[in-house]
């Protein structure tokens, strides 16, 4: 019990200082590295307390996919050194009291909220699947997750296809004079077509490109 | 304070959660770090599911946090081609010169 | 025959005007033609009733009916509306041919000759009403026609002013007679005269409150008709439109604004004399503002140098006398200095008139003088007419004049001896400004610096011939219609047209009040003639040594100016200050105007938010949630 | 049921609207076909009219010539009526605008065709205010007028159209949204819009008061009443003669008729009790706005400001819950229909002559326009309420019915009628009579064909009914008799409940 | 496994998108076929729902539902897109962004859309409601060489993230706290008073009120309306606003019907605020499309009114007050769509003047088009009006009413400056005339149903009253 509060308070510390670093660091690059580590300590929670697979998930997701694309991102755009703070701007202005109040406001009324939670006999009923302590997370998710959820499952792919779509309609230029493979020419290439057998003449070269 | 429940698991999803909305309007310079606080919303989201998928013993939770996962990994790719491109155009991310509209 | 009598005018009017594309002339017989014909049949009408009793109602058709209000086009013919009709057909037809002549120079002879069909018709309507409605309409008819007739020369701006100011003051004067008929409609629950008459006397104790006070009903029903009869008949207070309205053509002034139009109010207070007769304060009321227009008149028309004016507040005065006969409840004597009245004033504005057209339209005394022997017809008739007036002896005013004194005198209240004394000195100014007139005008030296007295010629026949016309009526109506209108039998004539509680003897009158008037009339010419004529330093002396007095008679006791200061003057600020600091500035501003600038104000502070900074948007949708959020945990 | 006579009136001019659409001059002035249309339509669309007048039973005061259709599936029926108070109106309707379109000939020189569908929209709209026996109907009719008169003094108006284009928008679109939420109100109160059949049911007193204001707020500003009249001064300036014609002659009416069908009808305790009210606004506009109107130096203003004060005596006479007043508030909403259309059409005369409306520019117009003077004197006349024209009928019975119920308001509204003939033969003396100044006034000449017609048409009317009332008050007599009897049951089975 | 007939429309929609994409990938200048495919892919769609069967059946482990609602929020949706495709086909060519992918990335959002509007669970209606974000975002900064256009992307896309996130949160909690991600299982949860439902609950509204653009949390529609192409921008005035407020219906009568008390403050708080808004901010625009978008927002208070009174009447006179405003501004963008003068498209509103002495019969039909979106009868607008105060009036909410139809009044104000610029100002010179029948011909339809509405106007209430959620 104890070991568990004990990394339930290290990762848990670590996740909420690397969130505020995210924010606050001046260094884009180590913003990034942050968030890197917050995902990686919330991973670790998350695998804690039983979900192995999700936690795998967010490490290969976030940590893999995700967090390299910012990286790559900021860099492409060279915007990593910021002078002074995040939170300065070039115009005066009294934000940073007023969103802490709310934020601590917000923060406060959310555990005020979380705080009354309360186990009911009636979740049980409203229980769609249970848990069975002989399969591994992993297994009770893959059980239902091409089963019971699989139009969810069709329903992310789409969306993938979307941001797929989204991404290439934003950012895809065509390049002239860029050298790419043509495989239909490649392929469908014949020997008539490429061999040509002339006669060359004596002492005069052959001229190549006509 | 020794006995981890699920308050406690809740409670560090608020605080980042808050982290989270706190890191988009408190902003000044940069988008990206916006998108980052976003990242971080949608992680305090996935700690509450996961915790009361856990406490529940209900999975359905668990494949909500799955999806959303996957929602966020397309929402970061779209998000940061939308920024590229604005930085193609403008030359700059700063967040306090977004501003050609107003009013 | 008495449609006829009622439309004939009317017709005369519409159609005469069209004539005028055929020629003035046409038009001028035409209308004229008509008007005599009409003052023949009223004199038929009068000579059978009187004869033969052919009094009735005769139905035109109904005109409003609203409920219990119903209001008929009628004739009703009685004694009353008989000697009226002759009295107002008659004087008419003489003024219409003498237009003809007078208007000679003038342009718009149609419009003038149909205008004064148009009050014929008007006045007649009035006379001959059934009932206060229809009264009404002939009551504001005659004050359109006046209206018109006095701003007919309408390129003078004078006129224009003095059209408008007699309409609207007789409009102040309508509007208490309208009151009047309100509140009799509203009591009686008719306009009719025979069912309100029949009515009265169940209500004569009857007190109502009124405005927060207790007054007695018939009492406030007579003082408000009263008060339309001061506007129309310009008594005391109402009475600055007359002057003003010299400014219309003579025979205009003689027609509406002496014989006929003015002496409507009189009408009205005689024909409501059932009603009067109940109130003790209504008739005395009359009385004093009878009496005050009498001396008041008089006393400015000693110092006025325009001929008209002074005949135009002459016949103030004595529609005063008028007044105050009725008020001391001779309704029967006030009428009858009507009707000589109607006949010697109108004589002496015809007699001016020719005297002006005659003088190039020069109308101030002072610019004329010793052209007697020029227009010795005009001279004659104007003398005739004076003698009329000041209440020579045996002639018409002489009769009905002291017949009013004596009357107020045999009333036997305070009163009525107050009266009948005002009467007497009133007489006397009479007599001194109408020989001021006339030697002003006629004797003493030629005065006129535009015209050559060799050029001064008598008038054509048109206008003569009215002129001795009413010259013989103004001597012989009140010998003639004595005994007949106010002898001790003139109940056999009026019947019960008019309402006379009251039984005067005749044998109480005291010798000298008998004596009085006609010593002092007569006193007057010889006296008159020295100071206008013969000493005039003496005069000068006077004027200047009473500069202040003498001043505020000429300028009429300064009502004018008065009025200007206390109604017109604040009236017109008002109204700017209604349309600028009120429309403008308070309800534009604060209304429509300053919502609509509130509202864009707003708009600008609203669009303020939109800053286009991303920061602030999520900022205000996190204040937004927070507050959301907040608002639950304290809600619950 | 039979010919529907009543939807014919009220749909034909958007016929007669859709064919000058259809309509092609070879430019905007010469367009005959689209003015000899539209005054066909209208002229067709008044003699139908005539006819419903005639086959109109004034013995009853039951609604006629009903006509009823499922509207709204559930809520609410297309339901026309008339009685003896509605048809007036539509006989003033389709009087003046006839009247209105021939004097487009000389006075809208820009966009004919548009401006003659205008109109004629407006018509329909117009007759179907007071044709409409359902409160929904009424409102979609009360509110569709708003939008070809926003065009109509917004596109060929003055200088300032703008602004009093949208003021007048603004100002009545405020006025009648709290009409709709009472309308609705009323609809889950009684179950129905119908107002016959709310007229058996009656309104609970309770809510009487409240919806009572919602519906004033709308009438008063249409009337105008004080003090939410600004609009009008305003709009009548701006707008083309055609427009303010209509809008004097009719629009203002629908305020006047919303009070007697709706506000006097439906809510008898809530009349009641507001009447003090109702009369000391009356007794302000009337006096306030006459002394305003005296000083004016702006014709179309001066003639606006009148017709508030008139509007003033409507108000009066309505809520005195007599025959006379009543019946007197009828008539001098249809006498000010007929002397308000003759006065801005007058003044439509000399405008499209001179372009000037400023009272100041001209002076002596009885030496060069002896017709037209007349005719104006006639109208002048006829707004001061002299005997013998229906101004005057009106006011006259309007004042009677006041004093039967206060002396002091019935006193103070007489004080108006002194103040009118004031300011009204200030304005016929400055501008007709006195001297010929303006040099460009000399060229100028009298009334033309149409407008003679016009300006004679309406001097006839307004000496016919001023003095034979009898065939306006023969009409409405029934009618207003069982208004005031329907008024007087409520009031008295209040009494019993109190 | 028979329950999927009920999901043939998502299922016909999402293979033409993947067949749509094959042939734009492979066909050289893809995008005449890809975007008249399209259309008549839509169209195709219209004809499967209008024969689809229209029981009641929730299906996928209650996950969706089909039922009348749904359907007819989808035909309102195919069919609105169907139009928007017709209308700004040559504003996208014009303006070059002809990519093949243009039309595909609209069949995804509605897609997304059709997922939402007829999900039974949370899960089903966050994975439609991003699949229509994401496209949207795309959409939105799809001038990518234009610097508003990809500024509006980036405004849309953080703060849209952020309501996504925050919409999220409440799921979580309302997960939490009743077990369940089912709409009948978190209704029947919530039957007992719960401080976390209502937390999950205001959440969940907030993200909600984010994509119909209701205030506060209206921020982005401003910037998002003016910079994003004008194809774009109506797009996403009409589309995602019918998606929208059906799914708010659905939240609110379904899920949270228990908790009715609650939301019912936060919606009246919303309508009127959006409504004050949409009328007061709107006066000082000056350029037209931003106006559009404060036009909007005001009349998504409107429609939220309707709502908040929690009755069927109430969402039913929604639902005819968002297919009348559907109308409306079709027709509306389709008259914004022909400014064009000297090869470019202007916005500015003071362009608009003088336009009924050039092209008056396009004048005429904005003119309708304002007034009835101002509601001035007897145009449809105003019976939209109309029924959504019939149902607030009829629960006694007289506050809201008056509030509302006051600012009618002062909405009514930039629209008739609208038609004062067309009428009453000099004309500046011509728009560029063209005669495209794909055009005037949505503009003359729309006209002529908001002005024959009135024949009739109970027609869209019988089709609307046969619809309940429950």
């Amino acid at each position: 019990m104890i070991a568990h509060a004990l990394f339930f308070y290290f990762f848990s510390i670590i996740a909420i200082i690397s969130a505020i670093f995210v924010i606050v660091s001046r260094n884009t690059v180590h913003a990034v590295f942050f968030l890197i580590l917050d995902f990686i300590s919330i991973s670790c929670l998350f695998i804690m307390i039983g979900a192995e697979f999700l936690g795998m998930m967010m490490l290969i997701v976030y940590v893999g996919a995700v967090a390299v694309l910012f990286l790559f991102v900021v860099m492409l755009m060279n915007v990593t050194e910021q002078k002074l703070s995040w939170f300065r701007g070039s115009k005066k202005s009294g934000h940073i009291p007023i969103g802490l109040i709310v934020g601590s406001v917000i923060l406060l009324e959310l555990i005020v909220i979380v705080g009354g939670w309360k186990y009911r006999n009636t979740f049980a009923e409203t229980k769609f699947l249970s848990f069975d302590p002989n399969f591994t997370n992993t297994h009770l998710i893959g059980n239902v997750l091409y089963t019971e959820y699989i139009h969810l499952f069709q329903i992310s792919g789409i969306i993938l296809l979307c941001s797929m779509v989204g991404a290439i309609v934003l950012t895809y230029r065509k390049r002239e004079g860029a050298k790419k493979q043509k495989y239909f020419e490649q392929v469908s290439r014949e020997r008539e077509d490429s061999v040509k057998l002339i006669d060359a003449e004596f002492d005069k070269g052959v001229k190549i490109d006509d | 304070m020794i006995e981890i429940g699920l308050g406690h698991y809740l409670a560090l999803g608020a605080v980042i959660f808050s982290l989270g909305t706190l890191g988009i309007f408190l902003n000044r310079k940069n988008v990206i770090v916006i998108l980052m606080s976003v990242e971080l919303i949608l992680l305090a989201v996935n700690i509450n599911l996961v915790s009361f998928s856990i406490f529940l013993q209900d999975i359905t939770g668990q494949i909500f946090t799955m999806l959303i996962l996957t929602v966020a990994a397309a929402e970061a790719a779209i998000g940061l081609a939308i920024i590229v491109t604005y930085y193609r155009n403008k030359g700059s991310i700063r967040v306090e010169e977004i501003d050609s509209m107003k009013g | 025959m008495e449609y006829a009598v009622l439309f004939l005018p009317l017709i005369g009017a519409i159609l005469g005007f069209f004539l005028k594309y055929f020629g003035d002339i046409f038009s001028q017989i035409f209308t004229t033609l008509l008007v005599c014909i009409t003052a023949l049949l009223s004199f038929i009408i009068f000579y059978n009733g009187v004869f033969n009793e052919t009094y009735g109602n005769y139905l035109i058709y109904e005109w409003i009916t609203s409920g219990n209000f119903i209001v008929n086009w009628s004739i009703n013919i009685d004694p009353l509306s008989s000697i009226m009709l002759v009295v107002v057909s008659f004087i008419s037809a003489l003024v219409h041919i003498y237009s003809i002549g007078y208007m000679d120079h003038d342009p718009n002879k149609a419009r003038f000759m149909s205008y004064l069909s148009l009050f014929t018709f008007s006045m007649l309507a009035l006379v001959v009403s059934d009932n206060f409605l229809q009264l009404f309409f002939g009551w504001e008819g005659v004050g359109l026609c006046s209206y018109l007739l006095i701003g007919f020369w309408y390129k003078k701006e004078t006129a224009n002013k003095a059209a408008i100011k007699a309409f609207i003051v007789n409009r102040v004067g309508d509007f208490g007679f309208a009151i009047g008929i309100f509140l009799i409609f509203v009591f009686f629950g008719t306009v009719n005269y025979s069912e309100v008459f029949q009515l009265v006397p169940e209500f004569s104790q009857k007190e109502i409150i009124f405005l927060g006070f207790n007054i007695n009903l018939i009492t406030l029903i007579c003082v408000f008709l009263f008060i339309g009869a001061m506007g129309k008949s310009a008594q005391f207070l109402l009475h600055t439109w007359l002057p003003d309205a010299m400014e219309g053509p003579t025979p205009v002034s003689a027609l509406i604004h002496a014989a006929t139009m003015v002496t409507a109010g009189v009408f009205l207070v005689v024909r409501c004399s059932p009603l009067f007769e109940y109130s003790n304060f209504a008739l005395a009321f009359v009385t004093v503002i009878g009496m005050i227009t009498a001396i008041f008149a008089a006393s400015v028309a000693i110092v006025q140098n325009d001929i008209k004016k002074i005949i135009a507040y002459s016949t103030c005065s004595q529609l005063g006398y008028m007044f105050f006969a009725a008020g001391v409840g001779a309704y029967h004597v006030a009428m009858f200095h009507l009707f000589t009245h109607a006949f010697f004033k109108a004589l002496l504005f015809l007699g001016s008139g020719s005297v002006i057209h005659s003088l190039n339209d020069e109308q101030d005394i002072r610019n004329m003088g010793g052209i007697w022997r020029q227009m010795p017809f005009t001279w004659f008739a104007m003398i005739i007419g004076t003698l009329a007036l000041t209440g020579f002896p045996f002639l018409s005013g002489y009769y009905s004049k002291d017949a009013i004194i004596e009357f107020a005198y045999l009333n036997g209240s305070n009163l009525g001896y107050f009266a009948s004394s005002i009467g007497i000195i009133t007489a006397f100014l009479t007599a001194i400004y109408s020989w001021r007139l006339i030697f002003m005008t006629f004797h003493g030296k030629f005065k006129n610096k535009n015209l050559s007295k060799t050029e001064i010629k008598d008038s054509s026949l048109t206008i003569l011939f009215p002129l001795i016309i009413l010259a013989l009526c103004s001597v012989s109506s009140g010998f003639l219609f004595k005994d007949f209108l106010i002898g001790n039998n003139y109940e056999n004539f009026w019947r019960d047209s008019l309402l006379i509680i009251k039984s005067f003897d005749h044998s109480q009158i005291p010798n000298w009040l008998l004596y009085t008037t006609p010593v002092l009339v007569t006193l007057s010419i010889p006296l008159s003639y020295y100071i206008y004529i013969k000493n005039n330093i003496y005069l000068e002396k006077i004027k200047t040594n009473y500069k202040p007095i003498y001043n505020f008679l000429l300028n009429k006791w300064y009502f004018d100016e008065l009025y200007d200061y206390v109604f017109v003057n604040p009236i017109k600020k008002i109204g700017l200050f209604f349309w600028k600091s009120g429309d403008i500035k308070t309800i534009d501003k604060f209304g429509p105007d300053g919502v609509s600038k509130i509202i864009k104000i707003i708009s600008k502070k609203t669009v303020k938010f939109q800053s286009g900074y991303i920061y602030d948007y999520a900022f205000v949708m996190l204040i937004a949630l927070s507050l959301l959020l907040t608002f639950f945990i304290f809600y619950k | 049921m039979n010919f529907p006579i009543l939807s014919s009136i009220t749909f034909l001019p958007l016929i007669g609207a859709l064919f000058v659409f259809l309509t092609r001059g070879e430019n905007d002035e010469k367009n005959k076909g689209a003015i000899y249309v539209s005054v066909f339509t209208t002229l067709v669309n008044f003699f139908i009219s005539l006819f419903l007048w005639f086959s109109f039973d004034n013995k009853t005061s039951n609604f006629q010539f009903v006509e009823e259709i499922n509207w709204i599936s559930g809520f609410i029926k297309f339901k026309f009526g008339i009685d003896g108070i509605s048809i007036l109106f539509i006989i003033l309707t389709t009087f003046i605008t006839p009247i209105c379109i021939i004097s487009c000939i000389n006075s809208v020189k820009t966009r004919l065709k548009e401006f003659l569908i205008a109109i004629l929209v407006l018509e329909t709209f117009m007759i179907g205010v007071f044709c409409s026996l359902d409160l929904v109907i009424f409102y979609l009719f009360f509110e569709a007028g708003l939008i070809p008169m926003f065009l109509i003094i917004g596109i060929w108006g003055g200088p300032r159209k703008v602004y009093s284009a949208f003021k007048f928008f603004l100002f009545t679109l405020l006025g009648s949204v709290l009409m709709l939420v009472a309308i609705i109100t009323i609809y889950w109160i009684t179950g129905t819009t119908d107002v016959t059949k709310i007229l058996q049911t009656g309104i609970p007193p309770e809510f009487q008061y409240l919806l009572w204001l919602a519906f004033f707020s709308s009438f008063a500003v249409k009337m105008p009443m004080w003090p939410v009249h600004t609009w009008l001064p305003d709009a009548h300036v701006e707008a083309p003669t055609p427009g303010s014609v209509i809008l004097a002659a009719i629009l203002l009416k629908m305020g006047g008729y919303g009070f007697l069908r709706f506000s006097v009808g439906l809510f008898p305790i809530a009349s009641e009790y507001f009447t003090p009210l109702i009369f000391a606004l009356s007794i302000i506009a009337i006096i306030y706005t006459s002394l305003v109107a005296l000083m004016q130096d702006d014709m179309k203003k001066l003639i606006a400001y009148s017709s508030i004060a008139h509007m003033g005596f409507v108000t009066l006479g309505i809520f005195t819950f007599n025959k006379q007043g009543i019946e007197g508030s009828i008539i001098q909403m249809f006498s000010h229909g007929l002397i308000s259309a003759a006065l801005f059409l007058s003044i439509g005369v000399l405008y499209d002559r001179t372009h000037s409306r400023m009272i100041k520019s001209y002076g002596g117009l009885v030496h060069i326009l002896p017709k037209y003077s007349f005719l104006f004197m006639v109208f002048a006349l006829g707004t001061l309420g002299l005997p013998g024209t229906s101004g005057f009928v009106g006011e006259f019975l309007v004042l009677i019915g006041a004093f039967k119920v206060n002396f002091l308001v019935a006193i103070l509204a007489s004080i108006g009628v002194i103040l009118a003939a004031a300011y009204i033969l200030w304005l016929y003396k400055k501008v007709i009579f006195g001297k010929l100044e303006n040099v460009q006034l000399q060229k100028i000449k009298d009334v033309n064909f149409s407008e003679g017609i016009m300006l004679g048409v309406l001097c006839f009317t307004v000496l016919l009914f001023g003095f034979y009332p009898e065939v306006l008050t023969e009409t409405i007599k029934v009618s207003v008799d069982n208004l005031i009897n329907n008024y007087k049951t409520e009031i008295a089975k209040t009494i019993i409940f109190k | 496994m028979t329950d999927i007939k009920f999901l043939i429309p998502e299922i016909f929609l999402s293979i033409s998108i993947f067949s749509l994409l094959i042939i734009g990938v492979f066909l050289k200048n893809s995008f005449e076929i890809i975007y008249k495919s399209s259309m008549f892919v839509i169209f195709s769609l219209l004809l499967i729902i209008f024969t689809s069967n229209n029981d009641i059946v929730k299906f996928f482990n209650a996950s969706f539902s089909n039922d009348n609602f749904s359907l007819y929020s989808k035909i309102l949706i195919s069919v609105s897109t169907l139009f928007i495709l017709l209308i700004t086909k040559k504003y996208i060519i014009d303006i070059k962004t002809n990519k093949f992918e243009y039309p595909v990335l609209i069949l995804l959002s509605v897609l997304g859309m059709f997922i939402m509007v007829s999900s039974n669970d949370l899960i089903v209606f966050y994975l439609g409601l991003e699949l229509q974000s994401l496209s949207l975002y795309v959409l939105a900064s799809i001038d990518r060489d234009n610097l508003r256009s990809t500024e509006a992307g980036i405004k849309y896309f953080v703060l849209s993230a952020l309501s996504s996130g925050l919409l999220l949160y409440g799921c979580s909690l309302i997960y939490g706290f009743t077990g369940s991600t089912n709409f009948e299982q978190i209704a029947i949860a919530s039957t007992d008073f719960n401080l976390g439902i209502i937390f999950g609950m205001v959440f969940i509204l907030v993200g909600l009120a984010f994509k119909i653009s209701a205030v506060p949390f209206h921020m982005w529609t401003p910037d998002v309306y003016q910079g994003a192409p004008t194809s774009v921008t109506s797009f996403f005035s009409v589309v995602p606003k019918i998606a929208g407020i059906a799914i708010f219906i659905k939240f609110m009568y379904l899920p949270f019907r228990e908790i009715l008390g609650e939301w019912q403050y936060i919606l009246v708080f919303m309508s009127i605020a959006s409504m004050i808004l949409g009328a007061v901010a709107a006066i000082g625009q000056t350029n037209i499309k931003r106006l559009m978008a404060y036009s909007s927002i005001g009349h998504i208070g409107y429609a939220i009114a309707g709502v908040s009174v929690g009755t069927e009447n109430g969402f039913q006179s929604t639902l005819v007050y968002i297919s009348i405003y559907v109308v409306m501004n079709i027709g509306a963008f389709a008259c914004i769509l022909l400014m064009k003068r000297g090869g470019k498209y202007v916005e500015e509103l003071n362009e608009l003047s003088g336009l009924s002495k050039n092209h008056p019969l396009v004048s005429l039909g904005l003119m309708i088009i304002l007034f009835s979106l101002a509601g001035i009868p007897p145009l449809a607008g105003f019976f939209a009006k109309f029924y959504i105060f019939m149902a607030v009036i009829e629960n006694e909410m007289y506050t809201l009413a008056i509030i509302g139809l006051v600012t009618t009044v002062v909405s009514a104000f930039y629209y008739i400056r609208i038609i004062k610029i067309m009428y009453f100002d000099e004309p500046k010179k011509p728009f560029e005339k063209f005669t495209d029948y794909r055009i005037h011909g949505p503009i003359a339809l729309s006209c002529i149903l908001l002005v024959s509405f009135f024949l009739y106007p109970s027609i869209l209430n019988e089709i609307v009253s046969s619809i309940s959620i429950f």
